[in-house]
């Protein structure tokens, strides 16, 4: 079922070329259709998914590169599961949104974007080390032609950036790959990319520095942890509106996930070294995203820094390494693909009709645009962390999970609720609230069926993530316990040791005086 | 009896003045004939070095190289040939067509 | 070969050979060349080199010099060409060869081994020997030189042709 | 007189043979033939390069045999290089059925001398004996040289000539005073016995000075810093065609005789080597991926690209063992496809009289050729390295044997190589899909050979790629026959 | 012990509370869907009909409440993290059986005067999808069984306060006080939270994890004094935003920019008085804390005092019901702030009751006046808008204390308290009173320039001003009467299961000067503007006073400059800042070194062809260089 979900995009991808480039129409429909194919299949892992088990489930398994005992391998667990599935969620709405932003080589686009979905359905779902890499890279590819092909002004810039700086980190990373491989080697006689043999490794502590590094750099980079994010603003304001959208969709979270299965589990006592640092980092990412959005005069180039303060915020409860700030990173990384999603498809129904993307050619825009202002209106509050919504859910437990592990970050980083309300509720002022200044917005038309059914699933996932969050957290506790154990280095917990482990955790002064 | 490193550095001299050539002078023929030089100083090696070892394979080395040598030298002017059939000059300096 | 008639020989050698590159004129580059090919001819008699000796001297004074001469008066090449600035090439080429020939030497020197030659079986350097090694031992690089002088061939006549 | 002549098996030297019988012929067909069945000659090398290519596959396992008093070794490995060489001949013979047309170059002596040059090759992969290799590499410089200047009608090619033909001859002096060394220094010229003797007896410093004069006469065949500065001036000059043939066969062919001569020969006293090959594996990646970034000419950005790649494959060589030489090997295979398929769509884009070398003429290509666009991106993000084309999986496996042999360093100093060169390699894409216009006038249609040549350079640079498996089995154990 | 703990209580579970929330919410559903499609009418009937139907079962759940006991409504678990688990439970014991009592029933009459008031708004459908949620969100707030559930109310409330007061907005300024009272509430919340994961974490490391108000009064004695009063502190830097308290007060008049009724609800009867919940509901941590209650009751008093004396100058209507909300609240904080938890939520709801009828008052007037705002435009309205000058008179009497009016039984207990409650003092008290004179002469000095005297508007709208309808005037009437009669629903008894019995022994002085200082201010005021009119010509003694002291008077009138004060200290350096971390460090320094690097490579691509000369000696030597370099490494 896996395989199905990763190669069904593959596949059409292929087939489309074999239409003719003319169709338009029968084009669109064949990869909307294969899309939404895969997501009604991938759905069928978030209803198949034993939530009692941190073991990867729905594995498939051959060898692939004998040499290397590299294998295909791939599953899903509580951490991978619900990423899929942003994936293949985000993938039908962006490829629905292709009718009206994408006027010319639709096909070519759709071609690569379908390639995309490969990369990045591929890149959650592998377990073995090496295919993790193979399809990590195969992503930028596409991303970089989405970009480069069918983006702004600068595009061209945006896109080599884009490339070149996911490149240097995802180099190193590789070098840090083979090492850990030979390590295995060294250790137990063979080689192995299997990601669950290579937890078992005992790295000395002193490489695991190095390797960890070599990780994070990578990881840090597509996050983008500050002071990595300058590919950033200039990828999605360049980037054609699907290209932004799976970007700060789907994409960061590639570095979010990097950082949760591989970096911390394979060198935690590198990530406890380098946790403080890291929070630091995140916490002036969190800061410094949002000021610098506070002023940007360019939506997409604030939505983009306000990823950056988002995922600083999804970086620390990583780095909170328990239950709680681990969770709400994984919820905030889901929260943040459907709403900063919805954000990048929300300016792009604004630039199809105006071409521009300066917020001072709008304002006044609810008179002419209700419908689109009350989906901004949901969407911006979703992204703010309004209790509710899902970006509430994963901001709270992010929160709650850092000040557990360091008071002063935390602290800090509350101030990113503030400035995260300062910025948006700035934009959504300056677009659509005020007098309709500009007459050549006096003309534009709402939202049409096509648009909405677009933002409705969108809207109605945020809704349910944020009212009831249980269906996906519980999927993702029990893989989260074995992650969180691996990296505090405890034997795997059994079902209900883990819960008394958190609790018996030392939390704020150091007497303890257990009930 | 001269030991055999005597032979030695006096190949590894003449080699030497073969490079010196080959660097030195602008005239396109005389730098293939350093290089000329230079296999011959190789020669005297591989001469003196079968007396020393007392077995053939450097006689019969010295006789491939002869060949080789014979082979380069008619490419070789050819190619010298049609550059200065194309170029008027065997001037090394000014064979700088393609650079940078 | 004693120490006399190395010094002998290798003394006009080394003149020669530098004459070979210093002398501005290409005509007498070449004759200075021809002339450093017979006395490295000598040098092999002295070696126990016989048939190797005749050769160099067929083969490479003969044939190769000849070769060489003849083009350098196809081209009319008198002297050695018009001077252009030589941006210190001529200088680095000249610290490079004394470098090169020091490190050579020393490398060189270092490896004087003690051993005593080997005794030379009967028929050493003779065409027999030479002969007999060429077609058992050395039979199929012969045969791959002939592949070679064909390809030589063809070479100068592809290029030369007008 | 007493005089056995050698155990002659003739099994061992068929590939070489029939290369050799192939070209004669083509030479002498052409003096009869007419003047528009010229190409003819092409099918008749293609037919030659692919019975050779067959012969050597059926070969394959006869392992060991080495004939002609030790002097020509028909192991897997000289097998595995023998049909490297017969997938570049053929390739190259292949886009050069059109392009002699565009560029207007005689068959006849053109399809003889790429076949003799090949013949060079095969003896160097499986030459035993030092002498015989330098005859072997001989054999195909001499017929390369003429190749490189057979563009007679520019005068680029002339000079592309006499520069390779020159400094050739002075790497080769090089190389022959480093043969003699080593012959001094032990006695022989065979590799068995060499090795034996180094295996015995250490390094001495003759040994040693003749290794580093082999490494200089190696460096300069394999474009390796600071033996590499011909290589721009030569590639740029040379007919497009020769220069794949250059940049893919020359370099595997060296590397054949380099490896095997290092790896194995030389392999007891690595110590002695791998550190000045340490030095120059990561000069040559740095120096020709830094230099190839400001290049336009896509061709003379090839060449630097060529000199990176030898840096990659030293760090194969550097890495030693066993995984170290079945990357060397695997890495050629997979460096030979993408490369010849990049010259191969540069002979497509050109046309008479306009070789469409630049940078700008490429602009606007992915989209107005499609299936050609979309062959130079798969060729050029395989350059790059970029899974799951065949860049990657070779440049894996030789950072997979650096990192296993303790060189991490050098890993990383290629991985970040990689980065550098993504940015040429992808200008290339960039001017294809990005850019708009461009001086290109219409190609004239794909040329069937040409554009088989190419197709079937994308398809084992993709399917390589994806399955490595059988090739990496086949390189290790090619390696494994050195024994 | 003064205070048992509440765990103590008897507690039901039923399953019908949810209906209270749901109901509001149907509405909400309601209007965006189906409003537009029905239009004005229909929404006119369903919209108060929701809050009616919860308001119902908020009463029926008001009588079942059982004696000192609570309701339990558990709907669904919510968010289960490790030791985090939060239930979407919802929770009535008296204190929230009051408030809500107050939100349904003062939430329905405004939503019945507001049919008549948005009469004229096209946009009527938004606007009551609006305050239906708001009324959502307010329930929420009040019925949450955990400090979770408490806080999606609480920012609930914040979002849809936000959206009313931009309600109208084509108007860049009722936009921008929106935001405004968004993000001021929002630094607010960021102290509540803090709160929260400080009081998780701390109760965590004693073994309890729980978010649930029961379970953290049963354990909250494990807690050391310093953190329950850094918990107490921060949960108090939320509720001085949501309240309104010094310094976060500056976003409430500004949020006057909204309709009148909305005002009313949420920025006088409701919302503000949030805060005030919070810290009811958490009285056992403050108990607990003295320093807390201190700082609460000085913000509180400081707070009462400061309000009332910027009230004093202003002239738009709403504004000066604005401020002495703020002041009110003040007190209320006062109240609880010594400890007089019941006094507090006493005062929050008498003053709904009054508060209310004033804002409906003004918000008739205002409709009356064609939307004028400015008192001094206004005069002499008596006769022409009988019942609202009637109600509303009521109103200022009962917030100045009147004797046997709801504010009078409130106040004066919450000031009886400042004295002679443990946490008391002469100079709390002394504040309270002084405020509380102050705010009898300002709520008459409204009274009589807008009611009585000349008619000082111009003439095309004088002769418009009408009495407004009927719709509007009913929930005035019926707010008026809870006025009069609030003072005798003795909360303090109801909420004595939580608070306990606590009757402060005071002098009679004590206990009348606030009466009697209230009863000046009425006169003072009567003096100043009855009998000197001040906008009439000639000019009266309120107007001679602001020359004479026309410093002070600019200060007040300014509101001491405090919102310039945070725009030049605050909001223009964080934008400066913005700009130059953007423009000069981002674009600059961080993106210079990325391209730096890239440059710097491709330099050293422009240096290194050089190497290739075209010359084929210097590649010679290049070589010879190459062949040196190795031979002196064997060398060396």
């Amino acid at each position: 079922m896996v395989s199905l979900i990763v190669f069904i995009p593959l596949l059409t991808a292929f087939f489309l070329l074999t239409l003719n480039k003319n169709a338009g129409e029968l084009i669109r429909r064949t990869a909307f259709g294969a899309s939404l194919l895969t997501f009604f299949i991938s759905l069928g892992l978030f209803t198949g998914f034993d939530s009692e088990t941190a073991a990867f489930q729905f594995v498939e398994r051959y060898a692939w590169i004998r040499e290397f005992r590299i294998e295909y391998s791939v599953g899903v667990d509580g951490i991978s599961l619900f990423l899929v599935l942003l994936t293949t969620f985000l993938s039908p709405l962006v490829i629905l949104s292709t009718w009206s932003s994408v006027k010319h080589r639709v096909r070519e686009y759709l071609f690569f974007f379908l390639i995309l979905e490969t990369g990045m359905i591929g890149t959650f779902v592998a377990v073995d080390v090496f295919l993790f890499y193979v399809f990590w890279e195969v992503m930028l590819i596409p991303m970089y032609f989405l970009i480069g092909v069918w983006g702004g002004e600068r595009r061209i810039y945006a896109a080599l950036k884009f490339l070149l700086y996911t490149m240097v980190g995802s180099l190193l990373m590789l070098v840090a790959i083979l090492y850990l491989a030979s390590l295995h080697h060294t250790q137990y006689g063979t080689l192995t990319f299997d990601l669950l043999r290579l937890y078992t490794l005992e790295i000395p502590v002193n490489a695991q520095m190095w390797l960890f590094a070599a990780f994070a750099l990578s990881f840090a980079i597509k996050v983008p942890l500050f002071p990595f994010h300058t590919w950033l603003p200039d990828a999605h304001v360049e980037a054609p509106t699907g290209g932004s959208v799976i970007l700060a969709g789907v994409l960061l979270k590639m570095g979010t996930y990097g950082f949760l299965r591989f970096a911390l589990p394979l060198f935690p006592d590198a990530a406890h070294a380098a946790a403080p640092l890291i929070m630091a980092l995140s916490v002036v990412g969190i800061v410094y995203g949002a000021l610098v959005a506070l002023v940007q005069p360019d939506m997409k180039k604030l939505i983009a820094y306000s990823s950056v303060s988002h995922l600083g915020f999804v970086m620390l409860g990583l780095f909170a390494f328990n239950i709680q700030g681990v969770e709400g990173a994984l919820y905030q990384m889901l929260g943040h693909g459907l709403s900063t999603g919805a954000l990048f498809l929300l300016v792009g129904v604004v630039y199809e009709r105006r071409h521009t993307r300066l917020i001072s050619e709008y304002g006044g825009l609810w008179k002419q645009l209700p419908l689109f202002a009350s989906v901004f209106l949901i969407t911006m509050l979703s992204s703010i962390g309004l209790p509710g919504l899902n970006g509430f859910v994963g901001e709270f437990l992010i929160l709650l999970g850092t000040f557990q592990a360091n008071t002063l970050v935390g602290a800090v980083a509350v101030s990113g609720v503030v400035l995260g309300a300062v910025y948006m509720l700035r934009l959504y002022q300056r677009v659509v609230f005020g007098p309709l200044m500009q007459p050549e917005n006096a003309n534009l038309t709402d939202l049409s069926r096509r648009e909405l059914a677009i933002f409705v699933p969108l809207i109605a996932l945020m809704l349910l993530m944020g009212l009831y969050p249980k269906p996906f957290l519980s999927r993702m506790e029990k893989s989260v316990e074995a992650t969180l154990a691996r990296i505090h280095k405890e034997a795997a917990p059994s079902t209900h040791a883990m819960a008394d482990l958190t609790r018996s955790r030392p939390v704020l002064s150091e007497s303890v005086t257990s009930e | 009896m001269v030991p055999i490193s005597y032979h030695l550095i006096l190949s590894g001299i003449l080699f030497t003045i073969g490079v010196t050539g080959v660097l030195l002078r602008r005239n396109i023929i005389i730098i293939f004939m350093a290089i000329e030089l230079m296999l011959n100083a190789v020669n005297l090696s591989f001469v003196a070095l079968a007396r020393h070892f007392g077995n053939m394979d450097g006689q019969i080395i010295v006789f491939f190289v002869m060949s080789v040598a014979a082979a380069e030298v008619a490419v070789g002017l050819a190619i010298i040939l049609l550059v200065f059939r194309g170029r008027e000059t065997v001037n090394a300096d000014e064979l700088n067509l393609m650079r940078w | 070969m004693d120490f006399v008639t190395f010094f002998a020989l290798a003394i006009p050698l080394v003149v020669i050979a530098i004459m070979v590159i210093a002398h501005p004129s290409p005509v007498y580059s070449a004759l200075f060349l021809v002339l450093t090919l017979f006395l490295l001819a000598v040098y092999f008699l002295f070696l126990d080199a016989h048939v190797v000796a005749a050769l160099q001297i067929i083969v490479y004074a003969g044939a190769i010099m000849v070769l060489f001469l003849f083009v350098i008066m196809l081209l009319n090449l008198q002297s050695d060409t018009q001077p252009t600035p030589r941006h210190g090439l001529g200088r680095a080429a000249i610290i490079g060869g004394v470098i090169l020939v020091a490190e050579l030497g020393l490398l060189l020197q270092r490896s004087s081994s003690e051993q005593a030659e080997s005794s030379l079986p009967e028929n050493f350097g003779t065409v027999e020997a030479l002969g007999s090694q060429l077609f058992t031992t050395y039979l199929l690089p012969f045969e791959i030189t002939g592949i070679l002088l064909l390809v030589a061939v063809v070479g100068a006549v592809v290029l030369a042709k007008r | 007189m007493d005089m056995t002549l050698p155990a002659v098996n003739w099994l061992s030297v068929l590939p070489t043979l029939l290369l050799s019988a192939t070209g004669m012929l083509a030479l002498f067909w052409d003096i009869w033939i007419k003047d528009d069945e010229r190409s003819l000659l092409g099918w008749l090398s293609l037919t030659g390069i692919a019975v050779t290519a067959l012969c050597s596959w059926l070969l394959w396992g006869q392992n060991d045999v080495v004939s002609f008093s030790g002097m020509f070794a028909l192991d897997a490995y000289a097998l595995f290089f023998n049909l490297v060489f017969c997938l570049v001949a053929g390739l190259t013979v292949l886009m050069s059925l059109s392009y002699l047309e565009t560029a207007e170059i005689r068959h006849g002596e053109y399809y003889a001398l790429i076949l003799f040059a090949t013949v060079g090759m095969t003896v160097m992969a499986a030459a035993t004996d030092l002498i015989f290799i330098f005859l072997g590499l001989e054999t195909m410089s001499i017929a390369v040289y003429v190749l490189a200047g057979i563009w007679r009608q520019h005068l680029t090619s002339h000079e592309a000539a006499l520069k390779y033909f020159l400094l050739g001859a002075f790497a080769s002096g090089f190389l022959l005073y480093g043969i003699a060394l080593i012959y001094g220094a032990t006695g022989s010229v065979q590799l068995g016995p060499i090795a034996e003797h180094v295996g015995t007896q250490g390094s001495s410093p003759l040994l040693l000075l003749g290794m580093g004069l082999l490494i200089v006469g190696f460096g300069f065949k394999v474009a390796a810093v600071p033996f590499h500065v011909w290589t721009p001036d030569v590639y740029q000059g040379s007919p497009t065609t020769v220069t794949a043939f250059m940049a893919v066969g020359v370099k595997a062919a060296a590397f054949a005789a380099f490896a095997r001569i290092f790896l194995h020969t030389l392999g007891a006293v690595h110590a002695d080597w791998q550190g000045i090959l340490w030095v120059v594996a990561a000069l040559t990646m740095t120096v020709g991926n830094v230099t190839a970034l400001v290049q336009h000419n896509i061709k003379r950005m090839l060449a630097y690209s060529s000199i990176a790649h030898a840096g990659y494959l030293l760090v194969a060589m550097v890495a030693g063992s066993d995984v170290g030489g079945a990357a060397l090997l695997y890495y050629l295979v997979a460096y030979g496809l993408m490369n010849l398929g990049a010259f191969g769509v540069m002979v497509a884009v050109g046309r008479r009289g306009e070789p469409h070398e630049e940078l700008d003429d490429y602009a606007g290509l992915g989209f107005r050729y499609p299936a050609l666009g979309m062959a130079m991106t798969v060729f050029m993000l395989s350059l790059t390295g970029v899974p799951p084309l065949v860049g990657f999986t070779g440049k894996f496996y030789i950072f997979s044997a650096a990192v296993q042999a303790g060189y991490l360093w050098l890993a990383v100093i290629g991985a970040l190589n990689s980065v550098v060169s993504a940015y040429y390699y992808i200008r290339v894409v960039v001017n294809m899909y990005m850019r708009e216009g461009g001086a290109i006038v219409e190609l004239p249609s794909l040329r069937s050979a040409l554009g088989v040549a190419i197709l079937i350079a994308a398809i084992g640079t993709v399917l390589m790629g994806v399955f490595p498996s059988a090739s990496m089995s086949l390189a290790g154990a090619s390696f494994l026959s050195l024994g | 012990m003064e205070h048992p703990h509440a765990a103590e209580v008897a507690v039901q579970t039923v399953s019908y509370l949810r209906y209270i929330v749901l109901f509001p919410l149907l509405g909400v559903v309601f209007n965006l869907f189906l409003g537009p499609r029905y239009g004005r009418r229909v929404v006119n009937w369903v919209s108060p009909g929701m809050i009616f139907l919860s308001f119902c079962f908020a009463f029926a759940a008001f009588v079942q409440l059982p004696d000192g006991g609570a309701l339990v409504d558990s709907v669904y678990p919510w968010i289960y993290s490790g030791a985090l688990q939060v239930d979407m439970a919802l929770r009535v014991d008296p204190l929230s059986g009051t408030m809500i009592m107050v939100i349904t029933g003062v939430g329905f009459l405004i939503h019945v005067y507001s049919v008549g008031y948005m009469a004229h708004d096209e946009d009527v459908v938004r606007y009551f999808a609006y305050l239906n949620l708001f009324t959502t969100a307010m329930l929420l707030l009040v019925l949450g069984d955990n400090i979770l559930l408490l806080f999606v109310g609480w920012e609930g409330v914040g979002l849809c306060s936000y959206l009313l007061i931009g309600f109208w907005y084509t108007d860049d300024e009722k936009a921008s006080a929106g935001k405004k009272a968004f993000i001021v509430n929002r630094i607010g919340d960021a102290g509540f939270l803090l709160g929260l994961f400080l009081l998780f974490w701390s109760l965590g490391a004693h073994g309890v994890w729980t978010l649930s108000f029961s379970e953290i009064a049963a354990h909250a004695s494990v807690l050391p004094v310093t953190t329950v009063t850094l918990i107490c502190l921060l949960f108090f830097v939320g509720a001085a935003g949501k309240s309104a308290q010094i310094p976060l007060y500056v976003w409430l008049p500004d949020a006057m920019a909204g309709p009148t009724p909305v005002s009313a609800l949420i920025h006088a009867a409701t919302m503000v008085t949030a805060g005030i919940y919070l810290i009811a509901r958490m009285h056992f941590l403050y108990s607990l804390s003295p320093t807390a209650l201190a700082v609460v009751a000085v913000v509180g008093a400081v707070t009462a005092l400061f309000a009332a004396t910027i009230a004093l100058v202003q002239t738009d209507i709403k504004k000066v019901l604005a401020y002495s909300t703020v002041s009110q609240l003040g007190y209320m904080f006062l109240g609880l702030g010594v400890g007089a938890y019941a006094a507090g939520v006493f005062h929050v709801m008498t003053h709904a009751f009054f508060k209310a009828l004033l804002f409906l008052g003004a918000g008739s007037v205002i409709h009356g006046m064609s939307e004028e705002q400015d008192i001094r435009k206004m005069g002499g309205l008596k006769s022409k808008m009988p019942t609202t000058y009637g109600t509303f008179a009521i109103g200022c009497l009962a917030i100045a204390g009147f004797p046997f009016l709801s504010g009078f039984f409130s106040k004066d207990l919450i000031l009886e308290h400042a004295f002679g409650s443990p946490h008391g003092s002469l100079l709390l008290w002394l504040i309270g009173t002084l405020g509380a004179g102050l705010t009898a002469f300002y709520m008459f000095r409204l009274f009589f320039v807008t009611f009585w005297g000349e008619n000082r508007s111009d003439p095309e709208v004088a002769q418009r001003i009408h009495e407004s309808p009927q719709v509007m005037t009913v929930p005035l009437v019926v707010l008026a009467i809870l006025s009069l009669i609030g003072g005798y629903f003795t909360l303090p008894e109801l909420l004595s299961p939580l608070y306990g019995h606590a009757h402060p022994h005071v002098s009679l002085l004590v206990k009348y000067l606030p009466t009697l200082l209230g009863l000046g201010g009425i006169g003072l005021a009567y003096r100043l503007y009855v009998q000197a009119p001040p906008f009439a010509p000639g000019r009266g003694g309120a107007d001679r006073l602001s020359r004479q002291f026309s410093g002070l008077y600019q200060l007040l009138l300014n509101k001491y400059y405090v919102d310039e004060f945070y725009e030049a200290a605050i909001v223009r350096p964080l934008l400066a800042a913005s700009e130059w971390l953007w423009k000069v460090w981002d674009t600059l320094v961080i993106d210079g070194l990325v391209n730096g690097t890239a440059q710097v490579i491709q330099a050293n691509g422009s240096v290194l062809r050089f190497w290739q000369t075209g010359n084929v000696q210097t590649y010679a030597l290049s070589f010879c260089c190459g062949a040196i370099l190795i031979l002196g490494y064997y060398l060396w």
